[in-house]
C-alpha cells in the first residue's frame, strides 16, 4: 500500500467513513475523565471529533471534481471480492453524483455542529460520552449514503438510529427528553424492522444485496413478493425522514436533543431518509415514471408541507416550532423530487441543501438562546437583541432565508420549486400539480409569519428583568453561525452556479440508472437520457442586490449631505435619522433608581413604564381564530402518547402495502 | 433652501394628540365637530395622531385632574420638538366650575408652559379652529427657531 | 413445510405490532417490539433454507460439488439482526428504567408531556 | 449581464434616480395619496385637504426631532424604513410601462410577488425592533394580512401567466417583458373575459395589501395608536409615510400593468403620463371609493374575507385559464 496508492481518490469514500468512526473509538477509548478546563468539559476529545469531521469533509470536498464535474462513479469493493458467478459476494461502496452531494451536505452540517459543540456542551457532564455518541451518528449517516449495498444501508440505519436516541435524551433533565428518546425508539426500530423486512424479501428473489444488481433486476419481474418489499422498504424509510405519519417524532426529538444534536438531526437524518426514498424509488424499484408513484411521493409532499407549518405556527417552544418547519421544509423535497422531471428533482435535491445550512443555523441560534437564557419558551423571552446583536443577525439571516425572502437561499430554491410544479402541471395537463403550487407558495408565507413570530417574542419586543445580565454567547458558537449563515448567502446569490455544479450532476445521475449499473460491471440496456434543466422564470440575485444598493446609496448620500449644511442641528430629510444612526443626538437620560426619563419611555396611553411584552401566543389571533377547530383538532391529534404513534405507524405501513398492490 | 421649506410645510401640516385629562366632554364632541364636513379643519391640513410621537399640536380638555396629571405630563414629554400645547375649554386654564376641589390641579399652566389658550365652556367650533391656527403659527416661529 | 415457517414470522411481526399499538404499559411495549425481531429473525432464516442442506461448514476434504449447503448469507443477516434486536431491547430497557424514576409510573397515557 | 449594466451605467442610473426610480414615485406616489385624501374627503362633502399635502406633511416631518426608545433596538429601528423605501422603489422599476421596462430579465412575476414583501418585512423588523406593546399588535395584524393577500395575489399572478402562456404555445409565462409584449399585440388582457374575475380580485388584493382604510388594522390610529408606527417621529416617519405612497403607486401601476397592458402610444413620455391617468382612476376606483364607503373591518374578518371572496374570484379565472378559455 504504497504512498501513491493510499492517496488514489478512489479510497476516499472508505476513508471519509473509516475517519469518523475510528475517531469515536479513539474518544472511546479514553476513558471519560472530564478535563480541568471549564470552557471546555471534553478537552482533547472534542479536538479530535472536529479533527475526524474535518478530514472526512476534506476526502469528500476532493471528491467532487472527478464525480460531480466529469461525471464519474466510484465503485468501491470492501475486501476485493467483486463479482463471482454473476452474483456481487462483497459489501460495495459506489459514490455517484447523488451520493456525494448528500454526503458534502451531511459533512459539512457535521463539521460546523462540531465547532459548535465544543463550546455549547459547557454545562453538561459525561461530555466525553457525548463525542463518541457523535462520531458514530455523523459516520453512521455518511455510510448509510455512500454504500451500495443495501443491507450495510440497513447497518447504518440501526448505527445512526442508536446514536439518536442516545443523543436525544443526553440531557436526561431536560423537560420530556427521555419520553421523546423512548417514543424516537419505539417508531424508530419499527421502521426499521419494516426496513430489514424488505431487505429480506428482495434477497429472498434475487439472491443478491448489492444495489446496482437489484437495479438491474427487480424492475422487469415485479411479483407480489417485491410489491410488499418496495411497501416496507418505503414505510421503513419515511420513518427515518420524519414525514407525515411520524412527524411528532421530530418535533419531540428535536424539542429535547442539544441544539447540535438538533442539526444534526433535522438537517441530517431527514436527508437521509430522502436519500433512501429516492434511491428506493428511482434505482431499485425505477417505478417513478408512473403517475400514481409521482401522485403519492407529492400528495405526501403537500400534506407533510402544509400540516407542519400550521402545527409550527401554534407552538409555543422556540425548537418545536423549528422542528415542525424542517418537517414542512422537508415536505418540499419530497413534493419536488416526486415530480420526476429533471427541473423538479434539481430543484428539490437544491432546497435539501439549503434547508440543512438555514435550518442549522437557525438551531444553532436556538441553541445559543438556550445556552444564555437557559429557556426556549416564546412566552418568557423578549428584546434579548439588545444584549445578544450577533446571535440577532445570524438568525434573522436564517429567518430570511427559510421565508423565501428574495436575496437569501430559501427563495431561490423554493422559486424553482414553485416553477417545476408548475411546469409539470402544465405538461402533465393535470390541475393536481398547480394545487402543490398553491399550498407551495401559502406555506412559504405562513413560515415567513411564524418566524416573524419567533423574531417578535424572542429577539425583539421588550427584555423581562431576568435577562438583564444575559451576555453574548462564546465566539466559537458565532464562528459556528457565521460559516452557516455565510453559505446561506452565497448559495441564495449564485443559484445558477451552484445548481450547476451540486445539484444538476446529481440529478442527471438520478435520471441516468444505466450508468449506475454498468458502474459496478453488471450488464445493463438502460438508455442514457439526455437531461434539459431549462428554466421558464428568470431570476438574477447578484443584478438585483446591485440596484437595491444604488437605490440605498441614493437615499442616504442626500441623508448625509443635510446634517453637514448647519440649517439646524436636524438638517435634511433625513439628517436625524443617519445623525442617530451615529450616535451624536441626545441620548435617553436615566435617573438614579433606573427610571428611563418619560420622553424616552415607551407609549402606554400615558401609564407610566409598564412591562408588557407583546409575543408568544398572542400573536396571529386572526389567523388562528379562524383556522380554531382546524388547530384544536391538531391538538388532540398529537396526543404524545406512545401507542398512538405506533398506530399511525402501523396503519401508515397497511396503506402503503394495499396502495403498492393495486398500484405497480 | 430646505429650512423655509420645512418651516412652511410645519405650518400646512400640524397633527393633533387630543388628552382628555377628565373633562366632561363637552370640549371632546367640540373637537371632533370641528373634523366633521360642515367646519372641516382636514382642509388647513389638520389630521387627529394616534400617538403623541406623531403630534405637533397637544390639545388638552378637562381641569386634570389628580389622578390624570403624571399621565398627561409624561404624554406631553414624548411629543417631539417643535411641539405646540393648546388647551381646550376654560377646565384646564383655570379649573372652571371644580376650581379648588381637592382632586384638581387646575391650571395646567402650571407645569407645562402653555401656547395658546381657546376659551369657552365648550368653545364653538370657529373659536377652535381660531386657536389652532394660531397654533400652527406659533409652531411655525419654532420651527424657525430650532 | 416451509411455508409454515413464513405464516408463523409474519404471524410473529404482526403480534409484536399488537402488543406495541394497544399495551399502555411501557416494558409491554418493550416486549412487542423484542416479538417483532423474532419474527423478522425467523423470516430470515426460513428463507435461506433449501430442503436437505446441511449447515453451511467446511471440513478438509468432504468438499464435493454434489454437496448441499443452507444459503449462508442469510444467515450472517440473522446473526446482525439478533445483535440489533438485543441492543434494541438493552436500550429501551434503561430508557424505561429512567422513565419510571422520573415520570414515576409505567403507564404510556401519563408519559405525555411532549404533545401537540 | 451584469457587464453592460456598467457599460450604460449612466442610463441605469437616470432609470434608478429619474424616470422610474425615486423622482417618479416620490412625486406621482404623493400625488396618487393626495388625490385619495382629497376624494374621500369630497364624498363626504367636505372640502378635503390641498392636493400637495403629503409634500407637506413629508417635510414637516423631516423637520421633527427623531426619538429613539430607550426600549428601541437602536439600528434596526433606523434602518428598517430606508430598507423598505430602497426595495419598494427597485420593484417600481421591474413593472414594464406600456412595453418599456427598466430593467427586464431580471426577475419574473412569482420574483415581484416575494419581493413586495421585503417592504412589509421591514415594517414589520421596525415595529418590532421600537419595542412597544402597540407595534407588536400592529405587526401581528399586519402578518395576518400579508397572508390574507397572498393567496388571491398568487393566483391571479398563475392565471396571467397561464393566460399568457396558452397564448404564446409555451404554456406558462412568468416574464413582464413576455406579458407586456403579447398585450401590446393583441389586445389588453382585461379584453379576455376569462381575466375579468383576476382583474377584479386583483383589485380587491390592492387595498388590503396597500393597508388601506377598509383593511388598515395594522395602522388602526383609534385602536392601537397608529400600530406600527407607534413610535416612530420625524425623518423614519416620513420615510414610513413615503413609502406607503410609493407601495399605492407600485400596486396601481402593476394592475394597469398587467390588466391594461394594451392602452398607449409607442413614445415614452405619454405612456408615462396615460399609465400615471390608469393608475389615478384605479387608486380612485379601488382605494377612495372603498375607503369613503366602509368602515374598518376586525383582523379576523379581513382573513376571512380573502380566503374565500376574493380568492374564489381569483380560482375561477385560474380555473377558466386553465381550460384555455
Amino acid at each position: 500500500m504504497n504512498l501513491a496508492n493510499m492517496t488514489d481518490y478512489h479510497h476516499f469514500p472508505i476513508y471519509s467513513v473509516m475517519v469518523l468512526f475510528l475517531g469515536a473509538f479513539i474518544i472511546a477509548s479514553t476513558g471519560s475523565k472530564p478535563s480541568k478546563d471549564p470552557k471546555n468539559p471534553a478537552g482533547f476529545r472534542a479536538w479530535i471529533a472536529l479533527c475526524a469531521t474535518a478530514l472526512s469533509l476534506f476526502f469528500l470536498g476532493s471528491l467532487v471534481k472527478p464525480v460531480m464535474l466529469e461525471g464519474e462513479i466510484i465503485s468501491y469493493w470492501m475486501g476485493s471480492r467483486a463479482i463471482a458467478g454473476g452474483y456481487a459476494i462483497g459489501i460495495a461502496m459506489e459514490v455517484d453524483a447523488l451520493s456525494l452531494f448528500f454526503a458534502l451536505l451531511i459533512a459539512t452540517a457535521v463539521f460546523v455542529s462540531a465547532i459548535y459543540s465544543i463550546r455549547y456542551m459547557v454545562h453538561d457532564e459525561c461530555v466525553p460520552q457525548y463525542y463518541v455518541l457523535y462520531c458514530m451518528l455523523a459516520g453512521g449517516v455518511l455510510g448509510l449514503v455512500l454504500s451500495g449495498d443495501i443491507f450495510n444501508m440497513f447497518i447504518m440505519v440501526e448505527i445512526l438510529t442508536f446514536a439518536a436516541v442516545a443523543l436525544t435524551s443526553f440531557r436526561t433533565k431536560v423537560y420530556g427528553a427521555l419520553e421523546a428518546a423512548f417514543k424516537y425508539l419505539v417508531v424508530g426500530c419499527m421502521g426499521s424492522t419494516a426496513i430489514l423486512t424488505g431487505v429480506i424479501m428482495l434477497y429472498a428473489q434475487y439472491h443478491t444485496l448489492n444495489l446496482a444488481q437489484l437495479a438491474n433486476l427487480v424492475p422487469g419481474t415485479m411479483n407480489n413478493a417485491t410489491k410488499l418489499a418496495f411497501a416496507f422498504l418505503y414505510i421503513g424509510f419515511s420513518t427515518k425522514a420524519f414525514i407525515v405519519p411520524f412527524h411528532p417524532l421530530a418535533a419531540d426529538a428535536h424539542g429535547a436533543a442539544p441544539a447540535s444534536i438538533s442539526v444534526l438531526i433535522s438537517g441530517v437524518l431527514t436527508k437521509s431518509g430522502i436519500y433512501g426514498i429516492i434511491r428506493l424509488t428511482y434505482f431499485l424499484f425505477q417505478t417513478m415514471n408512473l403517475g400514481s408513484m409521482q401522485f403519492m411521493l407529492v400528495f405526501i409532499g403537500s400534506v407533510s408541507m402544509f400540516v407542519c407549518v400550521t402545527m409550527a405556527l401554534a407552538q409555543h417552544d422556540f425548537k418545536r416550532l423549528l422542528a415542525y418547519h424542517s418537517i414542512s421544509q422537508i415536505g418540499y423535497v419530497l413534493a419536488a423530487v416526486g415530480l420526476s422531471t429533471s427541473l423538479g428533482i434539481s430543484a428539490g435535491l437544491y432546497h435539501a441543501m439549503n434547508h440543512t445550512l438555514f435550518k442549522g443555523l437557525l438551531f444553532l441560534a436556538a441553541g445559543a438562546v438556550l445556552h444564555e437564557t437557559g429557556t426556549t419558551d416564546l412566552g418568557k423571552l423578549g428584546g434579548l437583541s439588545k444584549k445578544m446583536p450577533h446571535t440577532t443577525v445570524l438568525f434573522l439571516i436564517g429567518a430570511f432565508s427559510i421565508s423565501g425572502v428574495p436575496p437569501f437561499n430559501g427563495f431561490a430554491s423554493k422559486w424553482m420549486i414553485y416553477q417545476a410544479t408548475y411546469q409539470k402541471a402544465v405538461e402533465s395537463n393535470n390541475i393536481g400539480f398547480l394545487l402543490v403550487t398553491i399550498v407551495a407558495l401559502v406555506t412559504s408565507t405562513l413560515t415567513l409569519a411564524s418566524f416573524v413570530k419567533v423574531t417578535q417574542s424572542v429577539f425583539f419586543g421588550q427584555m423581562p428583568k431576568e435577562y438583564e445580565n444575559v451576555k453574548e454567547v462564546p465566539f466559537g458558537m458565532r464562528l459556528a453561525m457565521g460559516i452557516l449563515a455565510c453559505l446561506c448567502i452565497v448559495t441564495g446569490l449564485f443559484p445558477k452556479t451552484v445548481t450547476g455544479v451540486l445539484t444538476e450532476p446529481a440529478a442527471k445521475a438520478v435520471a441516468n440508472v444505466g450508468e449506475y449499473i454498468t458502474a459496478m460491471g453488471f450488464k445493463s440496456n438502460l438508455p442514457v437520457p439526455n437531461v434539459t434543466f431549462a428554466q421558464v422564470g428568470v431570476w438574477e440575485p447578484i443584478n438585483w442586490l446591485l440596484i437595491l444598493c444604488i437605490a440605498l446609496l441614493a437615499l442616504t448620500i442626500p441623508a448625509v449631505a443635510g446634517k453637514y449644511d448647519r440649517v439646524s442641528e436636524h438638517g435634511g430629510p433625513l439628517g436625524a435619522a443617519i445623525e442617530m444612526v451615529s450616535g451624536k443626538n441626545d441620548q435617553p437620560t436615566v435617573d438614579e433608581n433606573g427610571e428611563v426619563d418619560t420622553k424616552y419611555q415607551l407609549f402606554y396611553g400615558g401609564e407610566k413604564n409598564v412591562y408588557s411584552q407583546v409575543g408568544g401566543g398572542d400573536l396571529f389571533w386572526g389567523f388562528k381564530h379562524n383556522w380554531r377547530h382546524y388547530f384544536d383538532f391538531m391538538h388532540n391529534l398529537h396526543s404524545g402518547i406512545v401507542n398512538d404513534y405506533a398506530l399511525w405507524a402501523v396503519v401508515a405501513l397497511a396503506l402503503a402495502i394495499v396502495y403498492m398492490m393495486i398500484v405497480l | 433652501m430646505f429650512k423655509k421649506l420645512i418651516a412652511e410645510s410645519t405650518a400646512k401640516s400640524p397633527w393633533l394628540f387630543h388628552i382628555n385629562s377628565g373633562s366632561c366632554n363637552g370640549c371632546d364632541i367640540e373637537l371632533v365637530a370641528v373634523l366633521t364636513p360642515r367646519y372641516d379643519v382636514e382642509r388647513l391640513g389638520f389630521k387627529l395622531a394616534g400617538s403623541p410621537r406623531q403630534a405637533d399640536i397637544v390639545v388638552v380638555t378637562g381641569p386634570v385632574t389628580r389622578q390624570s396629571l403624571d399621565r398627561v405630563l409624561s404624554a406631553i414629554s414624548q411629543v417631539p420638538e417643535p411641539r405646540c400645547i393648546v388647551t381646550m375649554g376654560s377646565c384646564p386654564q383655570s379649573g372652571n366650575v371644580f376650581k379648588g376641589s381637592y382632586s384638581v390641579c387646575a391650571p395646567l399652566s402650571k407645569y407645562v408652559h402653555v401656547d395658546v389658550d381657546i376659551a369657552g365652556c365648550a368653545p364653538k367650533p370657529e373659536a377652535i379652529m381660531d386657536g389652532l391656527v394660531k397654533a400652527t403659527e406659533i409652531l411655525k416661529q419654532k420651527r424657525g427657531q430650532m | 413445510m416451509i411455508q409454515f415457517n413464513y405464516v408463523c414470522a409474519f404471524f410473529l411481526i404482526v403480534l409484536g405490532f399488537y402488543t406495541i399499538v394497544t399495551k399502555y404499559n411501557l416494558v409491554k411495549t418493550v416486549i412487542g417490539m423484542s416479538i417483532m425481531d423474532y419474527g423478522v429473525n425467523l423470516l430470515i432464516i426460513s428463507i435461506g433454507y433449501t430442503p436437505g442442506g446441511t449447515a453451511p461448514i467446511f471440513t478438509k476434504g468432504e468438499l464435493t460439488q454434489a454437496s448441499y449447503f443452507v444459503d449462508p448469507i442469510p444467515q450472517a443477516l440473522t446473526l446482525t439482526s439478533i445483535v440489533i434486536g438485543a441492543c434494541v431491547t438493552a436500550m429501551s430497557m434503561s430508557l424505561v428504567m429512567r422513565l419510571h424514576e422520573s415520570y414515576g409510573t409505567l403507564d404510556t397515557r401519563e408519559i405525555r408531556r411532549l404533545r401537540g | 449581464m451584469t457587464a453592460n449594466i456598467f457599460l450604460n451605467g449612466l442610463q441605469y442610473l437616470g432609470y434608478i434616480l429619474i424616470f422610474p426610480g425615486f423622482l417618479f414615485c416620490f412625486l406621482c406616489g404623493m400625488l396618487l395619496v393626495g388625490i385619495d385624501r382629497k376624494l374621500v374627503a369630497r364624498m363626504q362633502k367636505r372640502v378635503g385637504p390641498p392636493i400637495l399635502q403629503p409634500f407637506y406633511d413629508f417635510f414637516k416631518l423631516c423637520g421633527k426631532e427623531t426619538i429613539v426608545p430607550a426600549a428601541a433596538e437602536r439600528t434596526t429601528f433606523l434602518v428598517a424604513p430606508i430598507v423598505g423605501l430602497a426595495a419598494l422603489v427597485v420593484i417600481q422599476l421591474f413593472i414594464p410601462i406600456h412595453g418599456f421596462t427598466a430593467f427586464s430579465g431580471m426577475a419574473d412575476i412569482v420574483v415581484i410577488l416575494y419581493l413586495l414583501l421585503i417592504p412589509a418585512l421591514a415594517a414589520i423588523l421596525g415595529a418590532a425592533a421600537s419595542g412597544s406593546p402597540y407595534a407588536g399588535i400592529g405587526l401581528s395584524r399586519e402578518m395576518v394580512t400579508i397572508i390574507a393577500c397572498e393567496l388571491p395575489l398568487v393566483l391571479v399572478l398563475l392565471a396571467v401567466a397561464k393566460t399568457v402562456g396558452n397564448a404564446l404555445g409555451t404554456g406558462l409565462c412568468f416574464s413582464m417583458s413576455e406579458i407586456a409584449e403579447y398585450q401590446l399585440q393583441n389586445g389588453s388582457l382585461i379584453t379576455k373575459f376569462s381575466m375579468i374575475p383576476a382583474a377584479i380580485a386583483f383589485a380587491m388584493v390592492i387595498p388590503g395589501e396597500t393597508g388601506s382604510h377598509p383593511f388598515d388594522t395594522a395602522e388602526a390610529e383609534t385602536e392601537i395608536c397608529e400600530g406600527m408606527h407607534a413610535e416612530y417621529s420625524g425623518a423614519p416617519l416620513a420615510v414610513f409615510k413615503l413609502s406607503h405612497a410609493v407601495k399605492v403607486l407600485t400596486l396601481t401601476s402593476l394592475f394597469v400593468a398587467l390588466f391594461f397592458g394594451g392602452i398607449g402610444t409607442g413614445i415614452i413620455a405619454f405612456d408615462g403620463v396615460i399609465v400615471f391617468a390608469l393608475c389615478v382612476v384605479a387608486t380612485a376606483l379601488f382605494i377612495s371609493f372603498v375607503h369613503a364607503v366602509t368602515a374598518r373591518l376586525k383582523i379576523e374578518q379581513v382573513f376571512k374575507y380573502y380566503w374565500t371572496v376574493v380568492s374564489g374570484l381569483a380560482l375561477v379565472s385560474l380555473v377558466l385559464a386553465w381550460y384555455g378559455m
